[in-house]
């Protein structure tokens, strides 16, 4: 089981990590993009970290809505909008809950996932963040049918999400501001991609061994 | 990094703070971060307001006031705004008439305004949107984010505003916006990179004969680097794409807007628009309207824009009707 | 060098081909390069002319029109004009009612408009003229050049002009520009050099945390260098020798003047305005009137420069009243 | 004696070392002015060579008052009514004449100098060009009262510049931009003074030997 504290916790070590990659988000997004990526996550997820400490019962849905809407009012850009929609939407799937199964996270997960997908409207492909959440997501699909640990499951996760985030690498982008580069934007990875992949390595570490 | 500033983190708000100090006659900031005009909301005028990321000014905060915007929300440097600045600002310009979204064509600008879109809806407030995207440079395609809203923007806030000023309805107000949107298109180019504050060091290098073509407003590199050329050169690669897009035609009259990027002199400005004036003169087309200088930045970038804008009568009525903003003032 | 420029030969005259495109309403372009207001001479008017280099775009090409200047004459980059323009200026605005000239205190602006105004009388055409020099920066004293004139040039060309624009003749105008010049005060810095197109390099080389305080508008070095200093501390070294000067006093009325050197976006002076409002608020001055922007510059130097003019009615009045140039428009 | 086609080959002369030294003197300018020096004086030399060939008599006072209101129609800034005065003047003290001797061509060099000092109200030690103009007029009365050749005497004339422009390198600027640098102007060779020594010097070298 996942439990409301491993949830914050896992919310709190995003954050440090973002914190800690503020610089190198902000350089990849200098290359093909605004060079603001690492700036804007480490605004919305420090209003975040604020907010934690003041919420109220233990509710993993009420929390990651309130992570999710913080990050709307706080971030801007466009991964103000795609990080908060995933996490208000991960929040919705669960209002109420306690404790997660690895299911109900996963499922959880998929319905944030749906709600980037829906706003963003990007595609497998585009050189975005979609590009590590969809191997993310599927990994961890994978693990699930193989029966793994939640830790096991969750660092195959986070695997997947490296693999996607390497592979935008080469990828001409068509969505967000590298698509404005056209065949200037191969040659480098895309820093939505990088920091889901930051997330879900958080999510990797904070549940080691479980 | 070489700025006028205290820190990274208080430049958007000692800027406002500024504005604020020196245009209370005509604009007042609200929180969060919301530029409103003096005296909105005015009963039955339909209210226009835009927004983006900080570092483009005087656009749009400067861009408040009699005849223009009925506010402005700035995000911090080159990132969009979030939601709760669009949704202050609908509530705080609407008449009753409704409100007009004018919205440059970037995913986090789209995705915060119809977010904001939407709650102001839930509130009752009647919004409608246009979206600006005018920038040649980028080939516009279903499949992606598709083109960039720049210079075309400027052009837009004072005709729009104009006539809902005039009392124009909503509806008539957005098919202006819309007509603005579809006759306009611009194209740009940068001598230097911008450094963003809080990133602290230039978005990209060039070298010292080099130049971009191609650039956006938020210090992104453009589509091709190459060695610097004369003025003429330059505004033949820009002017031409332009004029070959829309396209421009023997007889068109125009509005030519030669832009500044916050780093060029206007005597390079009048350099450029000599330029363009021989490009147009060739063509047949005549520079009925013109604007010059720097009015949509991108920090301290050097570099320069061009924008044309096919006028008919109702685009020229409303460009010349009077206007009076920090930025931008004739006709009282 | 990199410049929006086709050759550093041809600077100035595309320049002001593209004023002269540009401005065709406001303005002409005569030869020997210089700009007059489109409806000069004006019977009966005293006519207002101003000179200097070229590089401090808009001044003074820019400030020609309606209720400001009736002339300008643009020399080469940082170069003074030579007496031939000024001549041909004075005699293109003469209405029989003299001509003012304004001159910055520069010895080579000194010189050659003395040569010119000789010239003029010799035509029979009364000629007044009036030295600014307002720069703080330059110790004041009999044995040298003086002070030089910035920023408070442009200000002095706004309110004579409206004075003359209004019928005053030719004593009170010169009366009144004397009167700018008593109760104004100026001083500059840099954070970059700038370069002068035909010496195609920066004219003095900065470390990159390093700015100069106490610039002219000339690429001239300042007075002292020094380790690059919040905006705050910025506004207090160049504002606290200005309040000293004259000096200005609790419950002054003041026009605050917070000028870009050509190469400083709008955000930066917007933050620099913010403290420098601090700054008098607590010396209890007001800031009665404010002009923010890039009006006196070194070509694309980055950098700003503050400049206090101590207003009384007359000032105030002369300063609200209508202009109508290409750099400067209210009222119509 | 000194004839029509000595001045003419003096000026074109000095023209020529003003293309030659115009970086050099800009460079000098750009140290303790603003960087056009060198660009003024060649414009204005460029416009007096083209006008030298129209000349129509043999008149030296008066091709020297065309050199200098050439040089006041086209150099501006400081060093244009200052050379340009210098020549003016010059020429008026030698009007009709087709040859001088070298006690008239100090003499009219004296009035040159005295238009200078006139409208520039420079004294000497203030770093400006009258500092290497006047101990070259001095230097040439010396080497008149010893009786010395054209040759010898200009040549004498043009080495009292060099010194006078060497000896303005320690000075602090009292005139002329350089004086807003106060004591920053110390340590840098003045560019008029500079350019006074090419003038003389390019004398010295056209009458070399006689
Ligand atoms: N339409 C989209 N769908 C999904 N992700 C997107 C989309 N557009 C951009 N992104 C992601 O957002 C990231 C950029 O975020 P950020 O730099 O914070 O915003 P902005 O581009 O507005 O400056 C990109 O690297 C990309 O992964
Ligand atoms: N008042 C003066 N009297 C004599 N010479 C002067 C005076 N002021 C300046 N100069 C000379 O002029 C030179 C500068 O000329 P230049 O650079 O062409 O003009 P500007 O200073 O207007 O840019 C100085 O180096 C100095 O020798
Ligand atoms: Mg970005
Ligand atoms: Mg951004
Ligand atoms: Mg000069
Ligand atoms: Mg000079």
């Amino acid at each position: 089981m996942i439990s409301y504290d491993d949830i914050l916790a896992w919310v709190r070590r995003f954050a440090a990590a973002v914190t800690a990659n503020k610089a190198y988000l902000t350089e990849l997004d200098s290359a093909i993009g605004d060079a603001d990526h690492g700036i804007n996550m480490d605004r919305g997820f420090t209003a975040v970290v604020g907010k934690l400490d003041g919420l109220a019962s233990p509710d993993i849905g009420a929390a990651l809505k309130t992570v999710g809407t913080t990050l709307v009012s706080t971030v801007g850009g466009a991964s103000g909008p795609l990080y908060g929609m995933f996490f208000m939407q991960m929040g919705g799937a669960v209002t109420g809950k306690e404790a997660l199964t690895l299911e109900e996270f996963a499922t959880a997960f998929e319905t944030g996932l749906g709600g980037v997908l829906r706003i963003g409207k990007a595609e497998p492909g585009d050189k975005t963040m979609v590009d590590a959440l969809i191997p993310a997501r599927d990994a961890l699909r994978a693990a699930i049918a193989d029966g793994a640990s939640v830790s096991d499951a969750i660092t195959r996760m986070a695997d997947g999400a490296e693999q996607g985030m390497l592979a935008t690498v080469p990828l001409v982008a068509r969505k967000g501001r590298a698509s404005y580069l056209g065949e200037r934007s191969a040659g480098h990875q895309d820093p939505g991609a990088t920091s889901s992949h930051l997330l879900l390595r958080s999510a990797a570490e904070v549940w080691a061994g479980r | 990094m070489k700025k006028l500033i205290n820190a990274p983190e208080s430049v958007v708000d000692d800027e406002l703070a500024g504005v604020a100090a020196a245009h209370a006659d005509l604009v007042r900031v609200i929180e969060p971060n919301v530029v409103v005009r003096a005296d909105a909301p005015k009963k039955g005028k339909v209210g226009v307001i835009s927004g983006g990321g900080s570092g483009h000014e005087p656009m749009h905060g400067g861009f408040v006031g009699m005849g223009m915007l009925d506010a402005a929300c700035p995000g911090a440097v080159f990132t969009s705004p979030v939601p709760d600045q669009m949704l202050a600002a609908t509530k705080a310009v609407d008449g009753g008439a409704g409100v007009l979204h004018i919205v440059k064509n970037y995913t986090g600008d789209i995705m915060n305004f119809e977010l904001a879109a939407e709650m102001a809806r839930a509130e009752g407030i009647e919004v409608t949107s246009v979206v600006i995207a005018d920038d040649v440079a980028v080939k516009d395609s279903l499949y992606t984010a598709g083109r960039r809203g720049v210079g075309g923007t400027v052009l837009a806030e004072k005709i729009v505003g104009a006539a809902a000023e005039a009392g124009a309805d909503l509806a008539t107000v957005t098919a202006l916006c819309q007509k603005v949107q579809d006759n306009v298109r611009s194209m740009g180019m940068a001598l230097t990179s911008c450094t963003v504050p809080a990133a602290g060091k230039p978005t990209f290098e060039l070298g010292d004969d080099e130049m971009e073509i191609g650039i956006g407003i938020h210090g992104e590199p453009g589509r091709t680097r190459m060695k610097l050329a004369s003025a003429a050169e330059i505004t033949a690669m820009l002017a031409t794409p332009i004029l070959d897009d829309l396209p421009f035609k023997a007889g068109d009259k125009v509005l030519a807007f030669v832009n500044g990027m916050g780093g060029t002199p206007l005597i390079e400005l009048y350099v450029i628009f000599n330029e363009l004036k021989k490009i147009l003169d060739a063509r047949g087309i005549t520079i009925a309207r013109n604007l010059i200088g720097n009015y949509i930045t991108s920090l301290e970038m050097a570099g320069c824009s061009i924008t044309l804008l096919r006028l008919d009568d109702e685009l020229t009525k409303h460009w010349d009707a009077p206007v009076h903003t920090p930025g931008l003032r004739w006709g009282r």
